[in-house]
């Protein structure tokens, strides 16, 4: 009433904005464009990367996403250690999740190697468990986290906190907070201790509190929507064409979870579905992360209900120093916090492997994905953009 | 996935078929024919995902195989299509127009083992490393050991002795060093 | 009273104001870092902060409005502070009314925009492109604030039928009923959501905005220079909220009123920014164009007939 | 060995480097890097050379310590009041987020995290260091004012770590830049990075934190040794 | 966008935590990590035996391995390599793959976690030995069991004859591996190595092991002869040194390799063929040179020393007394151990390369030393130990009391042995084993039932005999009771009954010399027909005649003395080796041999 008072349109911005794309040509000796870097020193990028933004006043007209700060050549260090002296140098391929990574190595030394079945129930249940509590404490940073990027920064802090509780319990299972090295090929590295599972539950009664509060603080907030819904949206069409996975698909209607298309571990045995959106905005996004952070503390439970009460760790295996497998191939994939993680692995049959390639699915979302995203976008949406997608650079520059 | 790669062959040659899992396949198609065919999984029998592109080297017989490894999102299984190309005269058609991942996979590929796609968008651009003029590093050939000690100040405070060495010369003080040298096989 | 002892009072004012602020901004993080769940910053974290800034050794030069940037800063506080009646004495020639005098709203809604000024002079010449981005975005918010309540100051204005601070607490005084906040509550409503903006947090917290442009203006800063725009900080702080208290709260009779009034005035913009997140631009210019100026406009209208 | 000595050393040192710069198999400069003439809007004639200052060949000022109580009160101060540029340059930058987090909460300790390098004192290596990342470090180290102090974290940058035998990433971080305080670790906790800001906070009160002038006496060493290994020293240009 | 009172509204309801206490770490300086944590290391430098397998299994190349001599309050042990890991904490990335390879469970990390310097160069330690402070903790991270290990502690079984099947016959018993059998055993190898520094010949151990992975046995064979040109025999009898030392086998409960079975394996898969051999070497060529070196004996050292110098080309001239070749491996050693033919293979093939050997010589009485020496330019003596050594207890002179080697020598040459109902045997060493596993097998031909009593003056644990012989031994049905020392032989009627012997308290006094005591209020009588003794060796050095015996030095209990070289101290042609210096031990023979060899070239091409 009041719009129609003044004489706006509700849907209509003030400010005029210009509609660009891909195509829009840019002179950019013409001074009407300026260039900025968000990163690699910049506290709105995710990890450390950059992108180079070609702006006009603060609509960014260009971006192209610049990594290998951290690149450390994993992929070439890998082919020089044994299979076994893999996990741990491949875990630090991504250091928001990194258990995916273990289990990759994991897997795919067993599956070639043979030894893909004689796994011991017990260590296949250990690793499902920790790589939910690696996806929820991946989403407890990420889902405030979106949030966060908004400035709204009081969700970060508590869920940074219960992060925290969550990597005490890491701890507790693998021997370390960040980099577990948990996952072995063969098994797991540590039974579960005693009073885990109280403990746990009690965490996970504290994140159950704060999924509420959560959803107070920033589904229902204005501002938050006004921020977030019809930014960056993705499209059916895209989800092929661009590669996108995971989460970032589900927002747009594509079901797509590895977990229930190609199940690994005992995921078909536990009971959960996929949550799915059909916005394909952040605003989307981080609903169906919240969503996911409800499944994922309930998948821990089922976990720690339906896994055996104990067990043989690991299966044996050849002595890993002269640990040899035959020639082979093979691709292992997981569904990460992130979408779709896959590793390609092969051997040629001598003790250490011939080539490891990492598919992180920010490979695809941070630089093809993002850089078209960003086109036409305001400058304070870029980090929001960044993290709606879950970029993470090691994984791609591995 | 048996009746896909039936199929396949009927049009294509396929070499090197290999069943890893029951929803997982291996084949090798040459280089003429594998952008083709990788067209024709995508438009025809729905592999419209492209999971990965990735290189490896096979020193030994002169050879870079690409692996174009396909998804398909309704039967849920993959196929890695491989190609063999020449390792001296490292080039492959570019496939940036069928997805729009492709180009940062080839970009990858030209610096990391130097493969060219001519067409490729960006491709001569710096993508991971900066600065760099040795031979491209996946490159088996290239000794990042040896290129590190070279290079980075690794800190020479530390000495190592190798126990049977050392054992030996403490047990048998007297003996002279005479077996053969052996380069333990660690 | 006579000039000297009216100086010191300012002076014993100002450095009252200026700790007041540094106080009230450690008082203001630690409850936001109470809220988070945690202890956060000691109380004397500014005041250490203000001596590193002074001890940094290396002093780097843009030329020279780079360095005026924060003495305008600077001013803009003090010359806010000069012209404000502090506390409410009985008298207009009191101890703590400064140099207030008849038409001294006037010079303070000018002085308020000065400070904003000094940044944008000293982030230009500082060449940082966040810093020019921060200022523009610091600018633009500024004007969108500005509109709604120069509209209410000027409700205010018609309403007490003068330009002088000093008159309008004065006759707000006698019971709390007297306060704008009731006489005028639209001009009120209208200072108090432009308010939010001018006090610059969240959800107008665009002009230092760390994760989408560093720190705004005061990126190419350091040491002495960031000590200065420190100080200014939280003289201005206490100012705005001292001149909101003024105009609508009914002013202060001493300095516990007044330190009682300003810290839940600038509460006021903590407790919205700690739950809400960040407008950009244009939404925040959308914002103080629709409800705060309709306010404005009808404070004015309804005052004006 | 006298001064004179030393610094024909390492002005040779430098020569050296600057050779191998140019020995190169490639060249990195971009054609919009290169110098060139631009006409100004009156009619002269200005050489420009984008390059020129993101060498950041310039030494900088050894800035002696005042001494007395005066310095006492300002290591004081500086101790109390610890800026951290929030830039993580590795994996150790995840162990940050639970320092300005509730659980370990760094703030009452006087740390606190600020987001650009000339507000910042401390900088916090964490972890490995890539060349590309170094390039960046020591432009950003070179931006910070003085005393700056750095908190190298894990095995990285001590000896390598991990990727020791990596073509990517530096062995040895005090070659490139000074090192106050390194802390063990892969990754340190956070207690340890704790430990280590109280460690640094004692070596400021007892004003042995002084590297940012031992890196402008050395100088030509440290650019002589960044040179050897960042082979395109070309900035990113950040204005059109 | 609509109007939305309660998303206005809904946020401000997180400011309720504003009354909640906060929930920071009050004092994180002194927080306990996880009882899991992997921490700093520290290391227990007493189990420790510098095995390396931290080392190899480090992908970071963080752990060196550094001698502890020196340092206080540490001692190296037997099959201590004398090494300790230092730890470079620029390097570490706390994997705890060390510790979870750890041979001896020595190494472990506690969970601390605090280490702030500002010296780069201070990161590096020795776990254990430098002083640090979180030694004490306990707490921290250890093998994690439940099925986790990094290579099998079972050794696999090796398959042989059941005791009721062995003990009537002397075909050999151990059935050797199958090639998956040895695989999957030479897969538990850690390549540490000590067993290489522990073998007086020096095999190399790890690589032969290495090349049974990777089935290329012509490799194998080639590493072996590098240092032992007896591996049939050698992986049959040979002492094993390096299994008693090998660091999969430290720990408790876990089982050495079985390196000599895995010898065996190798050799084992070659066929006897002589042409084949020198195919697989490289040894159908030598270049000849005019030198001409004798060996007396053709024992281990004999064989060795001749295959040495053949393949430097010396014309070796092998003299030996009995009419086969092989010494006391032949004439000591039962052929239920050692079948005679896998002499043959190993000794056809040196022969095969051009050595000359003479049977049924006996040198002293059939040709004389100083005769050899003016024929040859020089000799080696490798002569053994044929002479049995008595106890010299009362009744030990009876003509039913005997001594082992000769026994042995008998059963071979095929000499009548006497063979009574019950025997005793005295001795805890192999040859007593041998000679009671043959008496029992002699019995069984005869009488159909064994009892023969084996007693030592060691007990239980300090048995000098292999651990596997003594329960073979028993499992065929041989009575061992070892701690009892011989006090007499008890002769009724002029006829052996029985052995009278008294507990064993302490065989060595506080000196260290031999000196045992006895509870004289134990004593015992092992009943007896015939008493053997099996204490021990001498040697005959009767083919030496006085003018050399004056010429050169002789040790403590009539020993040669030789200088490094081996050569005789005095008489720089006459070279010695082989039993007569070591002490009865096929492999120290070897070795000798090899040795003896190299000196003889070094010895012969000085005079060039």
């Amino acid at each position: 009433m009041i719009n129609k008072f003044l004489g706006f349109k509700p849907d209509e911005k003030l400010l005029p904005s210009q509609t660009v794309t891909e195509d829009t040509e840019i002179d950019l000796s013409s001074h009407k464009y300026q260039k900025i870097w968000l990163g690699p020193n910049h506290p709105g990028v995710t990890g450390n990367m950059a992108i180079e933004l070609t702006v006009q006043g603060t609509t960014v007209m260009r971006a192209k996403t610049h990594v290998g700060y951290l690149h450390r050549g994993f992929e070439k260090l890998i082919e020089r250690r044994l299979f076994v002296q893999g996990f741990p140098t491949s875990i630090r391929m991504c250091v928001a999740e990194p258990d995916t990574n273990e289990y990759f190595i994991a897997r795919s030394t067993e599956e070639l190697s043979g030894y893909a079945d004689a796994v011991p129930e017990y260590a296949n249940w250990l690793r499902m468990l920790s790589l939910e509590m690696a996806r929820l404490a991946g989403l407890l940073r990420g889902v405030p986290g979106q949030g966060g990027t908004f400035a709204l920064g009081i969700g970060v802090q508590w869920g940074v906190y219960l992060r925290d509780l969550i990597l005490d319990r890491f701890e507790e299972l693998s021997g370390a907070r960040v980099y577990h090295m948990y996952i072995i090929p063969g098994g797991v590295r540590g039974a579960l201790p005693d009073g885990f599972k109280e403990r746990m539950e009690d965490n996970l009664r504290d994140i159950d509190d704060f999924i509420i509060r959560i959803k107070k603080l920033m589904f229902h907030n204005s501002v938050f929507k006004q921020r977030a819904k019809g930014l960056a949206v993705i499209t059916p069409e895209m989800v092929d064409k661009y590669g996108i996975v995971g989460t970032n698909a589900r927002c747009c209607g594509v079901k797509r979870d590895v977990r229930k298309d190609n199940p690994y571990l005992y995921y078909d045995k536990l009971d959960f579905d996929p949550p799915t959106a059909t916005d394909g905005d952040v605003y989307s996004r981080t609903w169906i992360r919240w969503q996911e952070l409800i499944q994922t503390v309930d998948l821990i439970r089922q976990i720690m209900a339906k896994m055996p009460k104990k067990g043989d760790i690991r299966c044996k295996m050849p002595n890993v120093l002269n640990w040899k497998i035959p020639k082979g191939e093979t691709y292992v994939r997981l569904e990460s916090g992130r979408g779709e993680m896959g590793m390609y692995y092969v051997t040629d049959g001598s003790d250490k492997p011939r080539r490891i390639n990492l598919r992180g699915p920010s490979y695809n979302h941070a630089i093809s994905v993002l850089e078209h995203m960003l086109i036409g976008q305001d400058v304070a949406d870029v980090h929001a953009i960044m993290v709606s997608l879950q970029t993470c650079p090691p994984e791609i520059e591995r | 996935m048996k009746e896909l790669i039936e199929k396949l062959s009927s049009k294509y040659e396929l070499q090197e078929v290999v069943y890893q899992r029951d929803n997982l396949v291996f084949a090798a198609i040459s280089k003429e024919n594998a952008i083709e065919a990788v067209t024709y999984l995508r438009d025809y029998e729905g592999y419209t995902h492209l999971v990965m592109m990735s290189c490896v080297d096979w020193i030994e017989d002169g050879k870079y195989q690409l692996l174009y490894l396909l998804h398909n999102p309704k039967l849920k299984n993959d196929i890695g299509i491989k190609v063999y190309i020449d390792r001296e005269n490292p080039e492959m058609v570019s496939a940036h127009h069928l997805w729009k991942s492709v180009w940062t996979y080839q970009r990858e590929m030209h610096e990391s083992f130097g493969i060219v796609f001519p067409g490729s968008p960006r491709l001569e651009e710096n993508f991971v490393v900066e600065g760099w003029d040795e031979t491209p590093f996946m490159r088996r050939d290239f000794d990042t050991h040896e290129y590190a000690e070279k290079t980075y100040f690794p800190r020479g405070n530390r000495k190592t002795n190798d126990p049977a060495e050392y054992m030996r010369k403490k047990l048998y003080p007297n003996q002279p060093v005479t077996a053969k040298q052996r380069k333990d096989d660690k | 009273m006579n000039i000297y002892a009216k100086l010191a009072y300012t002076i014993l004012g100002f450095l009252i104001v200026l700790n007041w602020g540094f106080l009230m901004g450690a008082t203001m993080r630690k409850i936001g870092a109470r809220m988070a769940g945690r202890h956060g910053i000691p109380f004397k974290q500014p005041w250490i902060n203000l001596f590193k800034s002074i001890s940094t050794r290396t002093v780097i030069t843009h030329g020279i409005m780079y360095y005026i940037g924060p003495v305008f800063r600077l001013t803009g506080g003090i010359g806010l502070f000069l012209f404000m009646p502090m506390v409410f004495t009985g008298s207009p020639d009191g101890p703590w009314t400064n140099f207030s005098f008849e038409g001294d709203l006037i010079l303070i809604m000018y002085f308020n925009v000065f400070g904003m000024l000094g940044m944008a002079l000293g982030a230009g010449e500082g060449g940082h492109p966040y810093a020019a981005m921060g200022i523009t975005r610091g600018l633009a918010q500024h004007a969108a604030v500005e509109l709604p309540l120069t509209l209410a100051f000027l409700s205010i204005a018609i309403q007490f039928d003068t330009f002088s601070i000093y008159k309008i607490v004065e006759a707000q005084q006698g019971g709390i009923m007297h306060w704008v906040l009731f006489t005028n509550p639209f001009a009120a409503a209208a200072i108090i959501l432009a308010m939010l903006g001018a006090l610059g947090h969240s959800p107008f917290n665009l002009v230092k905005a760390p994760n989408e442009i560093l720190i705004g203006p005061a990126t190419e800063y350091e040491g002495t220079y960031l000590g200065f725009m420190m100080s200014a900080g939280a003289t201005l702080h206490v100012m705005e909220a001292v001149l909101f208290m003024n105009l609508v709260f009914g002013g202060a009779t001493s300095w516990l009123e007044l330190i009682v009034k300003s810290f839940l005035i600038y509460f006021w913009s903590v407790f919205v920014g700690m739950v809400f997140p960040r407008f950009k631009i244009e939404q925040s210019v959308t914002w103080f164009f629709k409800v705060p100026l309709l306010l404005g406009v009808l404070a004015v209208i309804i005052f004006m007939f | 060995m006298s001064e004179l000595d030393l610094n024909n050393k390492t002005s040779e040192m430098l020569a050296n480097s600057e050779a191998n710069v140019k020995n190169s198999k490639k060249n990195f400069t971009r054609p919009e890097d290169e110098k060139r003439e631009v006409v100004a809007p009156d009619g002269s004639i200005i050489e420009v050379n984008p390059l020129y200052d993101y060498f950041s060949n310039e030494k900088p000022k050894e800035e002696k310590p005042r001494g007395g109580v005066v310095e006492k009160f300002l290591n004081w101060a500086r101790a109390e009041s610890i800026w951290v540029l929030g830039f993580g340059t590795g994996c150790g930058s995840i162990e940050i987020p639970p320092l300005v987090t509730p659980r370990f909460d760094m703030f009452r300790y006087g740390v606190q995290m600020r987001p650009t390098p000339r507000q910042s004192n401390a900088f916090i290596i964490s972890g490995y260091l890539s060349v590309k990342t170094l390039k960046r470090v020591i432009r950003t180290y070179e931006q910070m004012p003085s005393p700056k102090y750095i908190l190298a974290l894990g095995s990285c940058t001590i000896n390598g770590g991990m990727y020791y035998d990596s073509y990517s990433t530096i062995n040895r971080l005090d070659k490139y830049i000074p090192v106050d305080v390194y802390i063990a670790g892969c990754m340190p906790r956070p207690e340890a990075l704790l430990h280590g800001f109280v460690k640094l906070k004692q070596l400021i009160k007892e004003g042995k934190a002084e590297k940012a002038n031992e890196y402008a006496r050395n100088f030509d060493e440290y650019k002589a040794n960044q040179k050897k290994i960042i082979k395109d020293w070309n900035m990113p240009d950040y204005n059109w | 966008m609509s109007f939305n009172l309660k998303d206005i509204l809904t946020p401000f309801t997180a400011w309720s935590r504003v009354v909640k206490e906060p929930v920071t770490i009050k004092d994180p300086f002194t927080r306990e990590a996880a009882p899991r944590y992997r921490g700093f290391h520290d290391n227990d430098v007493q189990l420790c035996i510098g095995c390396g397998s931290c080392e190899a299994i480090c992908e970071n190349q963080a752990i060196d391995l550094v001698p502890i001599e020196g340092v206080e309050g540490i001692e190296t042990k037997s099959g201590d390599s004398g090494l300790r890991p230092s730890i470079d904490y620029g390097r570490c990335c706390w994997c705890a793959l060390c510790v979870d390879i750890c041979t001896t469970d020595s190494l472990r990390l506690t969970n601390a976690y605090t280490w702030v310097d500002t010296d780069p160069d201070n990161f590096i330690f020795t776990p254990g030995v430098t002083p640090k402070d979180w030694y004490e903790k306990e707490e921290g991270w250890r093998k994690p069991g439940h099925g986790y290990e990094f290579y099998s502690h079972e050794r696999v079984h090796m398959e042989e004859l059941h005791a009721d099947e062995r003990k009537d016959s002397f075909i050999e018993f151990v059935k050797g591996y199958s090639a998956e059998q040895a695989k999957k055993e030479a897969d538990r190898c850690v390549a540490c190595g000590i067993c290489t520094a522990t073998c007086p010949a020096h095999m190399g151990i790890p690589e032969y092991i290495k090349a049974v992975r990777d089935d290329d046995m012509e490799h194998g064979m080639k590493i072996l002869y590098e240092t032992n040109p007896l591996p049939e025999i050698c992986g049959r009898i040979c002492t094993h040194k390096c299994e008693d030392v090998c660091s999969v086998g430290f720990k408790n409960g876990s089982d050495p390799l079985s390196i000599r079975w895995l010898k065996r394996y190798i050799a084992d898969q070659i066929p006897a063929d002589v042409d084949k051999y020198k195919d697989m070497l490289g040894t159908g060529e030598i270049a000849k040179n005019d030198k001409k070196v004798a060996i007396i004996g053709s024992g281990p050292a004999g064989l060795s020393a001749a295959h040495y110098l053949a393949l430097l080309g010396y014309n070796c001239t092998i003299f030996e007394k009995l009419p086969q070749a092989g010494g006391m491996m032949r004439y000591g050693i039962p052929s239920y151990r050692l079948p005679y033919d896998q002499i043959d293979k190993d000794v056809d093939y040196i022969l095969s390369l051009g050595v000359d050997i003479k049977y049924n010589v006996n040198v002293g009485t059939d040709i004389t030393l100083e005769q050899l020496s003016k024929d040859f330019d020089a000799v080696y003596a490798g002569t053994g130990l044929h002479l049995g050594r008595s106890t010299r207890i009362p009744g030990s002179e009876h003509e039913n009391v005997y001594q082992s080697v000769d026994l042995l020598r008998n059963i071979v040459t095929g000499a009548p042995v006497p063979v009574e109902k019950k025997v005793v045997v005295i001795g805890g060493g192999n040859v007593a084993m041998d000679i009671t596993r043959s008496m029992a097998r002699l019995q069984m031909e005869k009488f159909g039932e064994v009892n023969v009593i084996a007693t030592s003056l060691e007990d239980e644990e300090h048995m000098p005999a292999d651990r596997e012989e003594v329960v073979e031994a028993r499992e065929e049905g041989c009575t061992i009771i070892p701690g009892y020392g011989p006090q007499e032989v008890v002769i009724t009627d002029g006829k052996v009954t029985g052995l009278r012997v008294w507990k064993c308290l302490s065989i060595f006094d506080e000196t260290g010399a031999f000196n045992p005591k006895f509870d004289e209020a134990d004593e015992r009588i092992f009943e007896g027909d015939m008493v053997i003794e099996s204490i021990g060796q001498g040697m005959d050095l009767s083919y030496l005649s006085e003018e050399i015996k004056s010429k050169i030095e002789f040790g403590p209990r009539g020993r040669i003395l030789v200088n490094e070289d081996w050569q005789a101290k005095g008489l720089p042609w006459l070279f010695i080796g082989g039993d007569i210096i070591e002490g009865p031990d096929v492999i120290h023979g070897i070795a000798n041999g090899h040795r003896g060899a190299q000196s003889i070239d070094k010895f012969l091409n000085e005079g060039r």
